[in-house]
């Protein structure tokens, strides 16, 4: 009997299978991978396997014993502790509070205080040798990066003995990455299980034991990653082969520039930035986590102020607010970092998140058209095959991966010409990525000019014509042609502290 | 599943309201008499048409406590300047209510674009919009209400109220405007976040300014009418009307929040309201028993609109079909 | 101390009313006008209507050391332990209006006896002691409500054929006594006659309003009331009043209670006439006196509703655009 | 995915260690900060208009005028920092002082138990708010509203208007003090004490959890049930306290005396820099902005304001605080980026 071992787990929400009976086994000493595309069904067995989704029927045995969590309390108590994709930080909590709440270290009067919180913290990190943090910052303050971070820091907290990492990698830049397969490896080899789920098979590769592989709520596959080839599991998430992740790039640029950037700045995070962004150009962003990029984006889009110059389709203009970037006469849109903050409405449906930011396009003196709209929404869903029972569907039900697809509908629907695509591809599965990369090459044939930041960095290296690398707040180096690899990116995204 | 659970909690809400209704008139027989269905319609009309602006504004996240003097303020001005005479409504009513929108803007640019809470702004408008009121007139007018405005409130057609005819075609603009409207989609999505409103290029501020506009101008409306139903003006009209309007609003299934929630729910939360101060005179209660039995009974009807409620029922219902 | 200009504070609990206004208006008046001009140095304070407010505000009126206040209350015993410390400070307090209970203060106020009993005497002569009445029990928590009810009741008891059938809130607003007229009409076919304590003109027009014959009412003495009782086809009415120039018969009470004129009881009665559609002569208290209402010269079509009856105090003339302030 | 190979430690980051954020520090306590500012503003404009203002005198006046709302809004700043409100306080102080006014009598034991009851009172009220807002899943502002008419009516039927007498002992205590500070700013300290106390505490920082995130809280462990239930079960019981407060200031009971506080706790904790939507603010802001609602009372008090004019006057100047602090965190909030 597998240390791990669940059998039937069943879920359904109203008519939607979440879970249709998933049988799952997992060892200690292991990492072990649970793939599948998006809405497969992984993150609700995760959140069965935590405790804050209870199942319709199946069972559970952790340890020899049975493990029926009534909640995630009963869950952490087991010592099963989850990085959920959807984050669990409480945004008015300092990071140390969140790391360790549930858990605080108490004083005589019964209080968590600020030092003890902020040592241990302290010393959580060095042991792991996280990133580094400020453990009195609240979290609101953080970038969507850094929480994936202290998320981690607050599951480790409690020294579990199976941890679960539902897409902690897919907002961490490479040397995160990096960093948190190390952690997952090393926790492993201590003899405890780590479930990892990612839709980067490249780290799945380099890191897991074994693979586990999900398929509209059933189970397909179990495999040890020695035995598997990338296609047998692609083939297993998706039901079909897949031909090439990423599509064939013709230099489509013109000499036309769509955005001009010179001197924009920003407090700390923006310094001096110049960029030129060309007609049928995808210019890929980089650098390392938290150098501006973010501040980059918004600040194109209205969204943070700044100053500087920007030119579009070479006529000067001011960006006041998102609104003004969105207007026919600019047409920037943007693919906003956190998909849940800025991104979606979680309580309404997909249609009306779908047409959010085009509610013009289907209406007129200001009277809505059902039918117009749900033409709009038909064709956006059936694009990019979002898996949603319907339209009327609440985002926030729809899996991590499908929530990103619908901000990325969004955004299409705008038809702005500039489009600004902040990790478009977070948390999305293989089969769509290579859709999402095609659609980006088409459009830029089309005449659109991208930005585009990924947190992935071989994503820049195979879709984007030259990449921006950012350090400190400015574009350090833009590297074309050949020059554009992963090591040349992260060379110059390091290069000045090696000098320093 | 998202029609449905939106439209449950305005279902159950006029479920609510038709029980009321029914159990009230086992208490008093004369409750469901044409006569009394009609004082019922008059009465919850003026809550009614100060709930609607109150749901536009709550549902785009706010709150407006200006309302009581708002509604008072326009309800003095209009018996002065009209001095019981007809002819002079075709300036004062538009004046008038173009005055309660523009305090409601005020209100709104306040909240919106200085960043003021909601509570102290709509607040300190209610006590600047008194003083003001009694410093200018130093009570109520003279004039009673002129005779359109008293047929307004109280007159009929057939056994028809007037004023329900009114309400009704506002509560079709309102739900038209809700529902089908531009305005209306922006409006629940900035109740629902102003952050993602915001980066969905959305006139955040605008739709803001605009609900709060909206409730000026309808407590400026329900003034008027109100004293049609009393044949004048008079200090303190607008008083029952902080509460109740907020109430209605929230029994009718919005969420106080914001983002949530139609006028439709509202309309049922103003009759239940309505019944209940009704139903109390006819039990014959203390006043101190009155407000405990209202306070039961507002807890009840909730409840049984509440989604755990609703969770059961379907539970058991699953429970029954499974055999 | 004859002749001295005293600093007199007068602390009012709350501003949104007609009374309200036109107390404040006539106090204002009384302090500038014959026979009080030159002294009184008055200044009113209104607060918002909580005790705390009234309270503090009175604690800041202590500490600016007066020479008296005069209060209309929030609270017949809340303001008890500020007002001893106003008293143990040397200031003379009058209570007034919604008077307070404590020992060391004057209270000035209405015959809160006499009012109910003359008005459900009346009632039940014009019922000719057999009939089905309501009765308004004014706002919940108000000690005055509870008297005006009790006092009616006293009355009606001794008349075994008249049965109180129903009770409402009237708060003493129009629309409230309205709403809660017509409630009570709904559940109660037959009505011989209302009891209220406000405008009784909402009771008039709920009556008219469920098509009902209009019955006997009796109210208070507002304009409207006067003018729709004088109006109305049929209607019999009694005003029992509550004058507005209670504010003004403060500052006088206080003036010679500073000039060493004090009365002999701390409690002082203020009696004003009542009006009545009919001649009315009293049983209980034939001192009492009731006037015809006649348009005109104690009720004015152009005047404000919510004018309260009579306008002056007999030392004083106040006249009626003087009471309504335009 | 091919990453490079990398020899240097992998956690070492180039970004500045950041210590202590001050200036986030500073802009996210914007509104208090500039709410404390405008406090200092207004006693400044006080003390130009009444002599000895910066004195025990006046500390020991304003904070006896402030201390029933500021107990009552104590509660009121853990029910919106947990995200929610609560109406009930309404009713509760008025049940509240109803109690003490018709059950103390003149023996002090008795009436230390009745203190007791009423305090058992407000917490078990308030507990069942909780327990109806979590089992019921229904909303704070209507179960409260609920809750509020039936505890008000309770205080009604109990004593249908003001009346009842509070033993001398139990006023005593309220108005007398030591050390030259009266018993309101002795009660003060210890307020300030608790909540330095209880911000601290696992439940205080649950409580705020919740508030700004409930969907995380519950996913970190928190009981739902349990933080409504505590939440408003502190509240109920700040209510109380108030109430027996309020009673050495009336020495009486009053049946409707509460619902004066309901709109004051909620302005006194917002324009301090609570927020209603939960998570943030906290007793220093509920502090601050019940003392700026009594120095506002007292500064129209000697501005000699024409009585017509005093409650815009009080409007005004409150607008303009508020104004102030919500101007200052807008334009903190776009330089601090
Ligand atoms: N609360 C809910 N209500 C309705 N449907 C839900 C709910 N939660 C999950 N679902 C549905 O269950 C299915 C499985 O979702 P889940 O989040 O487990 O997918 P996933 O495998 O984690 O996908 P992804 O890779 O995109 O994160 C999806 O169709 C989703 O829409
Ligand atoms: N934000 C939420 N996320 C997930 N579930 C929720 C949430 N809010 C409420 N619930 C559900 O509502 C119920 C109440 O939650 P809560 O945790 O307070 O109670 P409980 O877990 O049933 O009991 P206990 O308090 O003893 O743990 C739970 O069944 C929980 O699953
Ligand atoms: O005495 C009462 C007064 O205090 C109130 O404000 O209005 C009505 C009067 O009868
Ligand atoms: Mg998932
Ligand atoms: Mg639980």
């Amino acid at each position: 009997m597998a240390f791990l071992e669940a059998t039937s787990v069943a879920k359904r929400y109203g008519g939607i299978v979440a879970l249709g009976g998933v049988d799952f086994a997992a060892e200690r000493g292991e990492v072990h991978a649970l793939l599948g595309e998006n809405g497969a069904g992984k993150s609700t067995f995760i959140q069965v396997l935590a405790g804050s989704v209870r199942p319709d029927a199946g069972s559970i045995r952790l340890g020899g014993a049975e493990y029926r969590p009534a909640d995630p309390r009963a869950a952490r108590a087991a010592g099963v502790a989850a990085v959920f994709q959807e984050l669990s930080l409480v945004p008015d909590l300092t990071v140390a509070q969140n790391v360790w709440f549930r858990r605080e270290p108490l004083s005589r009067l019964a209080t968590a205080r600020r030092s003890a919180l902020i040592e241990r913290t302290e010393a959580l990190f060095a042991r792991y040798r996280f990133p580094d943090i400020a453990p009195d910052r609240e979290v609101r303050r953080l970038s969507l990066a850094d929480r994936q971070v202290v998320e981690i820091a607050k599951a480790l907290a409690g020294d579990p003995s199976v941890l679960i990492l539902d897409e902690a990698t897919s907002a961490l830049a490479p040397r995160e990455t990096e960093w948190l397969l190390d952690l997952a490896r090393s926790f492993a080899r201590s003899g405890r299980l780590v479930v990892f789920i990612s839709h980067r098979l490249g780290e799945v590769r380099a890191l897991v034991d074994r693979v586990t592989v999900f398929r509209n709520g059933e189970t397909v596959g179990a495999y040890p990653i020695g035995a598997v080839s990338d296609e047998t599991m692609i083939a297993d998430m998706l039901g079909r082969r897949l031909d090439r992740l990423y599509p064939e790039r013709h230099a489509t640029a013109t000499a036309r520039l769509a955005l001009k950037v010179r001197g924009l700045s920003a407090g700390a995070a923006l310094k001096n930035v110049d960029l030129d962004l060309r007609e049928g150009e995808v210019l890929g962003v980089a650098g390392l986590q938290g150098h501006g990029q973010q501040a980059l984006f918004q600040a194109l889009f209205g969204a943070l102020r700044a100053t500087g110059e920007v030119e579009v389709w070479g006529k000067p203009v001011s960006i006041r607010n998102p609104r003004r970037a969105l207007s026919p006469a600019l047409g920037l849109a943007l693919v906003p970092e956190d998909r849940r903050g800025q991104g979606l409405l979680l309580s309404k449906s997909v249609r009306e998140n779908l047409t959010l930011s085009v509610i013009p396009r289907f209406s007129r003196f200001g009277l809505l058209s059902a039918r117009r709209e749900k033409a709009l929404v038909d064709e956006m869903i059936a694009f990019l095959q979002i898996k949603a029972k319907t339209p009327e569907q609440p985002a926030g039900t729809l899996s991590g991966g499908n929530q990103q697809k619908v901000i990325f509908g969004k955004m299409l629907l705008t038809e702005a010409k500039i489009l600004l695509l902040f990790d478009p591809t977070r948390g999305v599965d293989v089969g769509t990525k290579g859709e999402i990369f095609r659609l980006m090459r088409d459009l830029a044939a089309k005449g659109y000019a991208i930005l585009f930041y990924s947190s992935d960095l071989s994503e820049p290296v195979h879709v984007a014509d030259r990449v921006a690398v950012m350090r400190n707040g400015a574009v350090a180096a833009v590297l074309a042609g050949e020059a554009v690899t992963e090591e040349g990116i992260l060379r110059a995204a390091m290069v000045e502290r090696a000098a320093a | 599943m998202a029609p449905l659970s939106r439209h449950r909690a305005i279902l159950l809400a006029y479920g609510a309201m038709i029980a009321l209704l029914l159990v009230t008139s086992i208490f008093s027989p004369g409750f469901l008499s044409p006569g009394h269905l009609r004082s019922i319609v008059v009465l919850a009309a003026f809550i009614g048409i100060v709930a609607l602006g109150q749901t536009f504004v709550i549902i785009g996240g706010g709150i407006d406590l200006s309302v009581p003097w708002v509604l008072n303020s326009a309800a003095v001005l209009m018996t002065l300047f009209a001095a019981g005479q007809d002819a002079p409504l075709l300036w004062i009513v538009p004046l008038l209510l173009a005055a309660g929108a523009l305090v409601g803007a005020v209100n709104g640019i306040g909240i919106a674009v200085f960043g003021v809470p909601p509570i102290i702004m709509t607040l300190a408008v209610n006590v600047i919009l008194q003083g003001g009121i009694l410093v200018y007139t130093g009570g109520s007018p003279a004039a009673a209400a002129p005779p359109l405005i008293q047929y307004l409130a109280v007159g009929r057609i057939g056994v028809v109220p007037v004023i329900g005819v009114v309400w009704l075609v506002l509560a079709l603009l309102a739900s038209l405007v809700l529902s089908r409207t531009a305005f209306g989609r922006q409006l629940y999505a900035v109740g629902t976040s102003a952050t993602v409103a915001t980066f969905s290029g959305l006139p955040t501020l605008r739709t803001a300014i605009a609900g709060y506009t909206l409730s000026g101008f309808t407590a400026a409306l329900a003034g008027m009418l109100l004293t049609g139903y009393s044949g004048q003006a008079y200090l303190g009209m607008g008083d029952p009307y902080l509460f109740t309007s907020i109430a209605a609003v929230a029994i009718g299934g919005a969420s106080i929040l914001g983002g949530s929630g139609h006028y439709i729910g509202t309309i049922a939360g103003a009759f239940v309201l309505t019944i209940l101060t009704g139903l109390l005179p006819a039990l014959n209660l203390s006043n101190g028993a009155l407000l405990i039995v209202y306070g039961a009974v507002i807890l009840v009807t909730v409840s049984v609109s509440s989604d755990a409620f609703a969770d059961l029922f379907a539970f058991v219902r699953r429970r029954r079909a499974a055999g | 101390a004859e002749g001295k200009t005293y600093k007199i504070y007068l602390s009012n609990n709350f501003v949104g009313n007609d009374w309200r206004q036109q107390m404040i208006r006539i106090a204002e008046l009384a302090a500038k006008k014959a026979p009080l001009a030159g002294r009184v140095d008055l200044k009113v304070e209104n607060v918002e209507t909580t005790v705390q407010a009234q309270i503090n505000s009175l604690n800041n009126i202590i500490r600016a050391k007066p020479d008296a206040i005069l209060i209309d209350a929030g609270s017949d015993t809340a303001l008890n332990p500020t007002i001893e410390k106003a008293c143990a400070a040397g200031i003379v307090v009058v209570s007034f209006d919604q008077v307070v209970t404590a020992p060391c203060a004057y209270a000035l106020e209405s015959d809160w006896d006499r009012i109910p009993a003359l008005m459900a005497e009346w009632m039940a002569k014009e019922l000719g002691g057999k009939g089905k009445v309501f009765i308004d029990r004014g706002l919940a928590g108000a000690p005055i409500s509870a008297r005006l009810q009790e006092g009616y009741e006293k009355v009606l008891k001794n008349h075994p054929g008249i049965e109180v059938i129903g009770y409402y809130n009237g708060e003493y607003a129009l629309g409230p006594e309205q709403a809660g007229v017509a409630s009570l009409l709904a559940a109660h076919p037959e009505v011989d006659g209302i009891l209220t304590q406000g405008y009784g003109s909402g009771a008039i027009k709920a009556l008219q309003d469920a098509g009902r014959k209009v019955v006997p009412v009796t109210a208070f003495s507002y304009n409207v009331t006067g003018v729709t009782c004088a109006e109305t086809e049929g209607a019999k009415c009694i005003l029992g009043s509550n004058p507005g120039y209670l504010g003004a018969e403060a500052i006088k009470l206080a003036v010679d209670v500073l000039d060493g004129k004090k009365p002999a009881d701390r409690h002082v009665l203020v009696y004003a006439d009542f009006l009545a559609t009919d001649e009315f002569k009293s049983e209980l208290y034939p001192d009492a006196k009731v006037q015809k209402i006649a348009l005109g010269t104690n009720a004015w079509k152009d005047r404000p509703p919510g004018l309260t009856l009579p306008i002056s105090p007999d030392w004083m003339e106040v006249t009626a655009e003087e009471a309504a302030g335009n | 995915m091919t990453l490079a190979a990398r020899s240097e430690p992998v956690a070492a980051d180039v970004r500045p260690r950041a210590a202590r954020d001050w200036t986030a520090l500073v802009v996210d306590r914007a509104p208090f900060l500039v709410a404390c500012a405008m406090l200092l503003i207004l006693l400044g404009i006080y003390s130009t208009l009444q002599r000895d203002v910066f004195t025990l005198e006046e500390l020991n006046l304003d904070t006896t005028a402030s201390l029933t709302l500021l107990l009552a809004a104590t509660g009121q700043t853990i029910v919106l920092v947990r995200g929610g409100i609560d109406l009930s306080i309404g009713g509760m102080i008025s049940l509240g002082t109803v109690i003490a006014g018709t059950q103390f009598g003149e023996d002090p034991a008795n009436a230390a138990l009745w203190a007791v009851i009423i305090l058992a009172i407000g917490v078990g009220a308030g507990v069942a708010n909780g327990l109806l807002i979590s089992v019921l899943r229904l909303q704070p502002f209507l179960v409260t509203l609920a809750t509020w008419s039936i505890l008000g009516g309770t205080a009604l039927v109990i004593l249908p208007s003001d009346g009842g007498s509070i033993p001398s002992g139990w006023t005593w205590f309220g108005n007398t003090g030591f050390g030259g500070l009266s018993t309101s700013v002795w009660i003060l300290a210890a307020l300030v004490l608790f909540w330095l106390w209880f911000r601290a505490t696992r439940l205080g920082i649950a409580i705020r959890a919740t508030g700004s995130n409930e969907r995380s809280a519950y996913l970190s462990g928190v009981s739902l049930t349990a933080v409504n239930c505590a939440t408003y079960g502190l509240s109920g019981l700040f209510s109380a306290l108030a109430a027996l407060y309020l009673v050495t200031q009336t020495g009486t009971g009053s049946p409707t005396v509460g619902n004066g506080y309901i709109l004051n706790t909620v302005a006194a904790a917002v324009i301090g820099g609570v927020s209603l939507f939960g998570g943030r603010g906290g007793l220093a802001s509920t502090i601050v902005g019940a003392f700026i609602l009594t120095i506002i009372g007292n500064l129209v008090f000697v501005l000699s304001i024409s009585s017509y004019w005093q409650p815009i006057a009080s409007g005004v100047i409150l607008l303009a605080a508020v104004l102030a602090s919500s101007l200052a965190e807008k334009s903190a909030r776009r330089g601090g980026m």
